[in-house]
């Protein structure tokens, strides 16, 4: 495979790339074939919480966001069995309408595709070690969102019930 | 012993500086070493019921006992836990 | 706009040429911004209810399938009005891992996009008028679903159940 | 008076051709217009409970009163109306 499912990366972000790196995988005819694919990326907004944002800062603890990443993975996989995941994070200075986050989920059904993603994107959030800051006018301030911890229960529970499943 | 500590986002900001050494006693745990940073940057202890930590690139309890050569990593509350959707 | 919002095209469905005609649209700073973009892209599957897929052959009754489009459009925007849709449907023949629909959504909070999303492709499979005809291993068969039924306040509700808003 | 059907995937087959035009009473129905069809195509009848209709590039009931000129289009279950998810 030459691009990676998992990365903390400075570059741009691309879908694209992503997308294929998961239909190529399964070309093996191992499966039923990849019938769904589901994405999400997220943007960086120009307002928050009503002010106007300039731009936004990424910073992560890149190995143990690779770890985190990769148990999340193993999450989904042990929920949606058929399904395969890819993750990117981005991080340094991003502008406004600039990807932060990709996530590329693949299933032989859609209903798998869309849970899985969006299991993905709620546990990244919850325990991806990446803290962003937000450079408004006149100032700037770290966004501190919940303690993270891979082992509570609760919020993985919590990611699972917003799947829908 | 000796440990190296990373600190992230704004608790970077108030330790001045993304890594430091320490030396700790044998058998300290992640918590003993966080108290110790607790007294060098006061202003850390904001942190005491919200923090997360590593040990060499996993997440470990703050009971972790610690070895020498360990990376010991201190984690603000991650950015994306908002309760916003 | 250089791109269509809603098209059935017999070209290859291009996901990042839908994401940036939506994100294009809100520069104008009229919204909070986007900070979601969801999206879900249907392949042809190798395999279908155990047996061996060769191609797909998709049929469209185009007019009335931009119709349905339109529709859809105005369903998600009345139950999500910060967001918006684009969705392209590929008719033609099609090889196994070719994409035959592409839906992508855009809202300020991921909730939304991810459960436009789902709606939107729950409603194509609905009602867009659009068949397909299997071909495998000694022959073809057209598969037929359901009763295409715009009004049909039933399927519009498990439709938007399945979004679990 | 006289119309334009048009019919699609196996209803096309059943039918043999993908449009034809015929005459019909005024103020004949899209179910008058149906029943029309089946007599002329017998195998088409199978559609008799799954069938939509639509008139003029929208979907139409098959009480929907057709003229001069219309387009009347009958289509059979859609493909993605499958209970798989």
């Amino acid at each position: 495979m030459s691009f990676q499912r998992l990365a903390v990366t400075t570059k741009r972000l691309e879908l694209d790339a992503l997308i294929h790196c998961l239909s190529e995988a399964t070309k093996n005819g191992e499966s039923e074939g990849i019938g769904a694919v589901a994405s999400f990326l997220g943007l960086v907004r120009e307002r928050n919480l009503g002010h106007r944002v300039m731009k936004l800062e990424y910073e992560a603890y890149e190995p143990l966001a690779m770890h985190a990443f990769e148990r999340i993975t193993s999450e989904v996989v042990e929920r949606w069995p058929a399904t395969q995941l890819a993750l990117h994070h981005r991080i340094g200075v991003l502008a406004i309408g600039e990807a932060s986050v990709a996530i590329v989920t693949a299933s032989p059904h859609r209903a798998d595709a869309f849970a899985a993603c969006r299991y993905a994107i709620e546990r990244v959030k919850q325990i991806a070690p990446i803290w962003k800051r937000e450079f408004f006018e006149g100032g700037d301030v770290w966004i501190e969102g919940a303690t993270a911890d891979p082992d509570d229960a609760t919020a993985r529970e919590d990611a699972y019930r917003r799947t829908c499943v | 012993m000796r440990v190296n500590i990373r600190v992230f986002a704004r608790l970077r900001d108030i330790v001045g500086a993304a890594e430091l050494d320490r030396d700790i006693p044998t058998g300290a745990t992640v918590r003993q070493l966080w108290d110790e940073l607790v007294v060098e940057f006061p202003d850390a202890s904001a942190y005491a019921g919200s923090l997360s930590a590593a040990v060499n690139t996993e997440y470990a309890k703050m009971e972790t006992m610690l070895h020498d050569g360990d990376e010991v990593a201190f984690l603000p509350p991650v950015s994306g836990g908002q309760l916003l959707l």
